[in-house]
């Protein structure tokens, strides 16, 4: 059974480091999810996993094996590219069975396994198929089965789903994480939509600039951003964000005020900020509530009616621009002014070099 | 009214086509039909009598049935260089297309070295003759797949850079060493291509004349090219004979483009357009 | 608990990987030895040799008389001029055509099969069969391009024998046998062109010779630097035509360098010869590498 | 020295001719594989084909595989590649003369100076295979000259005379012109054909300045700057600017010309006298239609014919089976060999073999030729047989002056640069 170590783990090409020494462990059985921005070095990382690209620096251990040097058919991994890759010249039949072949599998086990991968993912009548005679979604179950088929310890899924139409995306989520259930394996999935990440993960881990910015569970990373990156990449809509002074810290609430906001309270242990500190207020769109006079006063820019909730653009005095989600359809008019008011419990504070001022 | 504009641009150029391109052929075929006499004239008329077989059994009989070993020598020469020169090819546009090393520049520059520099014939045939490949068929084949390797590089260079990198990967993750990827999954990628390449190059070496003449003496040795000089002789010349010859040798690449004749456009689409 | 940043005690025991790429450099290995051995050996035992008298028997060093002697050829100066022409001529005149054939080709036309294997099949035959058959038509008297225009009341030129016009003469049937497959490569280039473009162009009421001039020919730009590079180079390099033809004849009026080249070898100057190839070679090089450079360069701009 | 008499027929003892036939009586069978290389004409192969099959009823234990080569300067090529990478068939034919020369026989061919059959050779032909004081080829063909072919029919018709001089030549030309029909037959399409009013000149040219040879050899005497080397080329321009050439003259080809004077076509065509099997090929039925004479000089006196020794067959130094070669090469120049070659391709002039005879039926342009070669008769040999030195750009030079693109004396000027060259290449002492 396999886990994973990653220790100080390097990538680069030339004099450009793209990874710059991720240290993190997987159990068996976890779903990670690497998520961050185009760029940020998780595709990157899950194919130095891979064996694809070479390892710089750091050790990369699966199982209890450093796998540094070793080739990617022997390291006991199965991947789903993005593309899905499938071979256009075979069957979808020789498609999930090429790897077998490969390892010279007798041909009775071979085609077992492959109508058994085909029986889970319900694509037993396409196995005759090419690959050009088959839907975007059924690709994408073709590549799974060819990772199936293999047993692998660890799944490597590469965004997988962004090549779906929003529909089939939500379908083939529920899938991937029902098979994750199903068949006790690792996994390891790169996407860039933090809602497939805060969906299927066990564990989350963020990338920016080939550096780990946090790790953890999708709520702790929603609830307890460990900075300004995280805040603002985790949670849809956006976190917004205003620049702020601490007025006035009376046990556990700090006051604080900015050229947009006056007097927002927010929970904090006592000692954790001076007053005078320069510090970045963080609220979530739906932790927004109407007020009569709130601590934040702007102009109603575009709204969004959805029934359920209304969406508002807000235009604060210095220009920036806020989102509310506010509860229940909220008939506003364009250029009014509205007042909101926080919960001191959900509103976050973040120091001059971005990290979040923890509440605990 | 547009179809009927289509239809008369269309018989314009089929009556143009038919001109420029068909008369010269039909041309060829009626001298092989003619007996020498009437064929010293050259001149587009119609057969007095149907000679075409007895040339042809003259064509073929000619120099102990030389043209029976031509056709087999040129067969051979072609079949086993083209094949070595798609696999050796397809292999270098592979590697180097996929890995960037410093040596790529170096590699780029022999390959279009070789599209570029006249190859030294002398210092050539010493070569082989050091090697013992003089005046044999493995030499002539080593030959031509030397001097068609560049254009055959190229062609495959730029197809490569067309199928995507994840089918490499994907094939390695499924355990693929590299011959299995490249036998398994690329070469097989790059068929339309290598259908240019078949195209172009068994029809380059077939109807090669000169490298031949100089690196393959002997009669035994003799390619369908080098028939046309039991005819074309400085002394006399045996109009009829020479264009049954003609004929005759051009039926090996006329199978080859009736067999590959919708393929070659999809090669090239990829291959030498992006090139 | 708290998320972790950037934590971790750095691991300084780099593991050096010494896995093998996926892309060994022996795939390199069977061309390399072929090329090398057969090709390049003997391309710089020529660079020796120009420097050389050499009978074949023997050779003795004489420096770079031979190219001296070489550029002193009375006509390697309007064989220089003639290379130049053939390649332009020819390379122009298959980049014309063949973009128009393949235009035409790709329309609604009727009898597209015939037409496009019609226009092709030249390039298959041998190009010493087709230099005798047009040896044979271009005929000044007896020729049938002669006698058919003798039916219109034309009195045709001396196609192969007017000095004036014998090279533009061969390069006519360059142009004829090669022109199939510039026609291909344009006909591969057209058919990649996404019919957005021409759809767009539609909605902006662009006309036929508009569609033409503004989508087809810069988006054909790759397959137009393609048709150029290998004709041009083939051009420089003919040699086969030529001979077969008119063997630069009449008396010098058609002599490319490759021809020359081939005299002097023939004539048993094989010093002298093989300088004149690394002459073509720099020629060649002088011509190519800017030209493909220009055309590359052209192509980043889109 | 300016005229080299040969004597056609045998002054040989009949020892010697004994001797040749006891030799190859008295010689057991051969046996063994042997590789011949001969030339593309069509003549060529039909003689050594029926030699082949002859020698082979003789021995049956011989097989003998006949290997063809292009002619011209490609062929020499092919010869010379060969010979220098040891690819050599094993018995080769070959120019003599200047050409053989540049093929390196010392070290390439086998010496075939004390062969018996070497006594029946003259040695007007055995100066034209050797070096180094070897001996080194056997006759291929018979001896030939260079002249000016002529339509008697038109001669008759027009009532011309055989000219002797030049200008005679001019008036027949000119007569001929005005009758409306062709006085001149050239055929560009073959520029080797383009040489012919020069080389054929040279008897002329050795009749005024008999040391020319000598001098152009030690690079002393120009084609330009003698005014008798430059009448050839003066000759081909006058000729020429006269118009009385042919229409398609540019793209004609040897064959044509030899159709053409043989119908009727035209009334002159300047060729070396191997023409006759050509015709007696292609229009059998008119060979008799036309007769020969060698290229007049300006004087009446001094009028004779410029002679070319056949090819010849040599042996490559690095045969596997020499003896046999040898043999082989025997029976070639034995008047067996001269008899097999005129049933094969028919008669085309004097052999160089003692013991031959030509049959009693030749042909009018053959008759035309023996009495230069007879005694009494006025023969020089070409000068490609007296001097190594022959600019390989001669056929291009004059085709620009048949085509009036270059006149005589620059023509002459640019084939002396043309020979320097070459002279180079030689190595000669003086350039």
């Amino acid at each position: 059974m396999a886990g994973l170590e990653l220790k100080q783990l390097r990538k680069s090409y030339g004099k450009v480091e793209v990874i710059k020494g991720v240290d993190l462990s997987i159990e068996h059985g976890e779903f990670v999810v690497f998520v961050g921005p185009s760029g940020c070095g998780k595709s990157t990382l899950l194919r130095m996993i891979a064996g694809l690209e070479d390892i710089t620096g750091g050790e990369l251990v699966i199982g209890d094996k450093v796998v540094n040097a070793v080739e990617p058919r022997d390291r006991g991994i199965a991947m789903v590219f993005q593309s899905y890759a499938l071979y256009p010249h075979m069957t979808v039949y020789d498609n999930v069975g090429f790897g077998l072949k490969l390892a010279r599998t007798p041909k009775a086990v071979r085609d077992q396994k492959i109508r058994d991968a085909a029986r889970i993912l319900q694509m037993e009548h396409l196995l005759d198929r090419k690959p050009s005679q088959l839907s975007g979604g059924q690709r994408q179950r073709v590549a799974i089965g060819r990772a199936i088929v293999r047993q692998p310890e660890v799944f490597l899924f590469d965004e997988p789903l962004s090549n779906l139409d929003a529909a089939l995306r939500v379908d083939m989520r529920m899938e991937i994480s029902k098979l994750h259930n199903d068949l006790d394996a690792t996994m390891i999935y790169v996407t860039h939509d933090q809602v497939e990440a805060m969906t299927l993960a066990d564990k989350i881990v963020v990338l920016d600039g080939g550096v780990v910015q946090q790790v953890g569970s999708p709520i702790e990373l929603y609830k307890h951003p460990a900075n300004l990156f995280v805040a603002g990449f985790i949670g849809s809509p956006k976190m917004n964000f205003v620049a702020v002074n601490a007025d006035k810290v009376s046990g556990d609430t700090v006051n604080v005020s900015g050229p947009d906001v006056v007097g927002v309270p927010v929970a904090l242990p006592a000692g954790k900020v001076r007053p005078g500190d320069k510090l970045t207020l963080g609220v979530r769109p739906h932790d927004l509530v109407v007020a009569t006079s709130g601590a934040i006063v702007g102009r109603v820019g575009l709204v969004e009616r959805l029934g359920n909730e209304t969406i508002v653009n807000l235009e604060l005095p210095s220009g920036a621009s806020w989102l509310a989600v506010l509860d229940g359809d909220q008939a506003l008019k364009r250029g009014e002014s509205l007042a909101l008011d926080v919960d001191p419990a959900k509103a976050l504070l973040f120091d001059a070099n971005g990290l979040a001022v923890a509440a605990a | 009214m547009k179809k009927r504009t289509s239809i008369l641009g269309g018989a314009a150029a089929i009556a143009a086509t038919f001109v420029v391109f068909v008369i010269p052929f039909i041309f060829i075929i009626l001298m092989a039909f003619k007996d020498r006499q009437q064929s010293a004239l050259r001149d587009f008329s119609w057969p007095t009598g149907f000679h075409f077989w007895e040339n042809v059994v003259e064509v073929v009989k000619t120099r102990n049935w030389m043209m029976i070993t031509a056709f087999i020598n040129s067969s051979i020469i072609t079949v086993v260089s083209v094949t070595l020169l798609v696999i050796f090819a397809a292999m270098v546009g592979y590697v180097l297309a996929r890995r960037k090393t410093r040596w790529n520049g170096l590699i780029e520059f022999l390959v279009l070295a070789g599209l570029m520099v006249p190859p030294a014939v002398v210092p050539t045939i010493w070569l082989l003759q050091g090697l013992k490949l003089f005046g044999t068929l493995h030499g002539m084949i080593l030959i031509e797949v030397a001097y068609n390797l560049p254009f055959s590089i190229i062609l495959y260079r730029a197809f490569v850079a067309t199928i995507p990198r994840d089918l490499d990967e994907a094939a390695i993750i499924d355990g693929a060493r590299p011959l299995d990827v490249f036998f398994r999954v690329v070469l097989p990628l790059l068929w339309p291509v290598t259908v240019t390449n078949i195209v172009v190059q068994s029809v380059g070496i077939f109807n090669d004349f000169t490298n031949p003449l100089y690196y393959l003496p002997g009669n035994a040795n003799a390619t369908v090219q080098l028939t046309l000089y039991n005819f074309q002789s400085q002394f006399s010349t045996a109009y009829n004979l020479l264009f049954t010859n003609i004929l005759l040798i051009t039926i090996p690449p006329l199978l080859v483009f009736m067999f590959f004749n919708r393929q070659i456009v999809a090669g090239m689409t990829a291959g030498a357009v992006k090139g | 608990m708290s998320a972790s940043t950037m934590a971790g005690t750095p691991n300084r025991a780099e593991t050096r990987a010494i896995k093998r790429s996926p892309y060994p450099g022996w795939f390199f290995t069977p061309a390399a030895i072929i090329y090398s051995v057969l090709f390049l050996v003997p391309t710089f035992a020529s660079l020796y040799f120009s420097l050389t008298r050499w009978t074949l028997f023997d050779s003795e060093f004489i420096g770079l008389e031979n190219f001296a002697q070489f550029l002193r050829e009375p006509f390697l100066i309007k064989g220089l001029v003639n290379t130049v022409i053939y390649a332009a001529v020819t390379s122009g005149l298959k980049v014309v055509v063949g973009l128009l054939l393949a235009v035409m080709l790709t329309s609604q036309i009727v009898g597209r099969g015939y037409l496009r294997s019609v226009i092709f099949f030249p390039v298959l035959v041998s190009t010493v069969g087709v230099g005798i058959t047009f040896t044979v038509l271009m005929h000044p008297t007896q020729g049938m391009i002669n006698e058919t225009l003798a039916l219109f009341g034309i009195a045709g030129p001396g196609w192969l024998t007017d000095p004036n016009l014998a090279l533009y003469s061969v390069a006519l049937v360059d142009v004829w046998k090669g022109v199939g497959l510039a026609t291909v490569i344009y006909i591969a280039g057209l058919v990649a062109i996404p019919q957005d473009y021409y759809e767009a162009a539609r909605i902006d009421g662009a006309t036929p010779w508009q569609n033409f001039w503004y989508v087809t020919l810069p988006l054909c730009r790759p397959a137009t630097s393609t048709v150029i590079t290998l004709s041009f180079i083939g051009g420089l390099r003919t040699f086969d035509l030529i001979w077969a033809m008119t063997k630069g004849g009449p008396g010098f009026a058609s002599d490319t360098i490759a021809s020359v080249i081939y005299k002097q070898y023939q004539a048993g100057f094989y010093g002298l010869s093989t300088a004149g190839n690394v002459v073509l070679f720099i020629l060649i090089a002088l011509l190519v590498v800017p030209l493909t450079m220009f055309l590359n360069r052209k192509q980043g701009h889109e | 020295m300016t005229k080299t008499k040969t004597k056609l027929i045998a002054l040989m003892g009949a020892s010697t001719l004994g001797m040749l036939m006891t030799a190859s009586a008295v010689q057991a069978q051969q046996s063994g594989y042997l590789s011949i290389l001969v030339d593309n004409g069509p003549q060529s192969i039909a003689t050594m084909e029926a030699w082949a099959e002859a020698y082979k009823a003789m021995n049956p234990d011989v097989t003998i595989d006949i290997e063809v080569r292009p002619g011209g300067g490609e062929g020499d090529n092919i010869v010379k590649t060969r010979l220098a990478t040891g690819a050599m068939a094993d018995v080769f034919s070959y120019n003599s003369g200047s050409l053989f020369q540049a093929i390196n026989p010392t070290q390439n061919l086998l010496p075939l100076t004390n062969e018996a059959f070497q006594d029946g050779v003259q040695d007007s032909f055995k100066s034209v295979v050797s070096a180094g004081g070897e001996v080194y080829g056997a006759p291929f063909a018979p001896a030939m000259g260079g002249g000016i072919f002529y339509n008697k029919p038109i001669y008759e018709e027009l009532g011309l005379e055989i000219p002797t001089t030049w200008d005679e030549f001019m008036a027949n030309n000119e007569a001929i012109k005005e009758a409306g029909k062709v006085a001149v037959i050239q055929t560009y399409a073959d520029t080797w054909t383009s040489q012919l009013f020069v080389l054929s000149d040279f008897y002329n040219v050795l009749a005024e300045e008999p040391d020319f040879a000598e001098k152009f050899t030690a690079n002393e005497a120009k084609f330009a700057a003698t005014p008798a080397a430059l009448r050839g080329f003066e000759k081909l321009q006058e000729v020429a600017e006269a118009g009385y050439f042919n229409a398609d003259f540019g793209a004609a080809t040897y064959a044509d010309g030899v159709r053409m004077i043989a119908m009727g076509e035209g009334a002159h065509y300047p060729m070396l006298t191997f023409a006759v099997g050509a015709i007696a090929e292609t229009a059998p039925d008119y060979l008799d239609d036309v007769g020969f004479f060698a290229q007049p000089g300006d004087s009446a006196e001094n009028n004779g014919l410029t002679t070319w020794m056949p090819d010849s067959v040599y042996v490559a130094a690095n045969t596997a089976s020499p003896d046999l070669a040898k043999d082989f090469v025997a029976f070639i120049a034995s008047p067996e060999g001269c008899d097999i070659r005129n049933e094969a391709v028919g008669a085309t002039g004097p052999y160089m073999v003692a013991g031959c005879e030509l049959p009693a039926d030749v042909p009018p342009s053959v008759s035309d030729m023996l009495p230069y070669f007879q005694e009494g008769g006025q023969n020089a040999p070409a000068l490609e047989f007296l001097s190594p030195v022959k600019g390989p750009a001669l056929e291009q030079i004059l085709v620009e002056v048949g085509t009036g693109s270059r006149d005589a004396a620059s023509a002459a000027a640019l084939y002396d640069e043309d020979v320097r060259k070459q002279a180079q290449q030689l190595g000669l002492e003086g350039w």
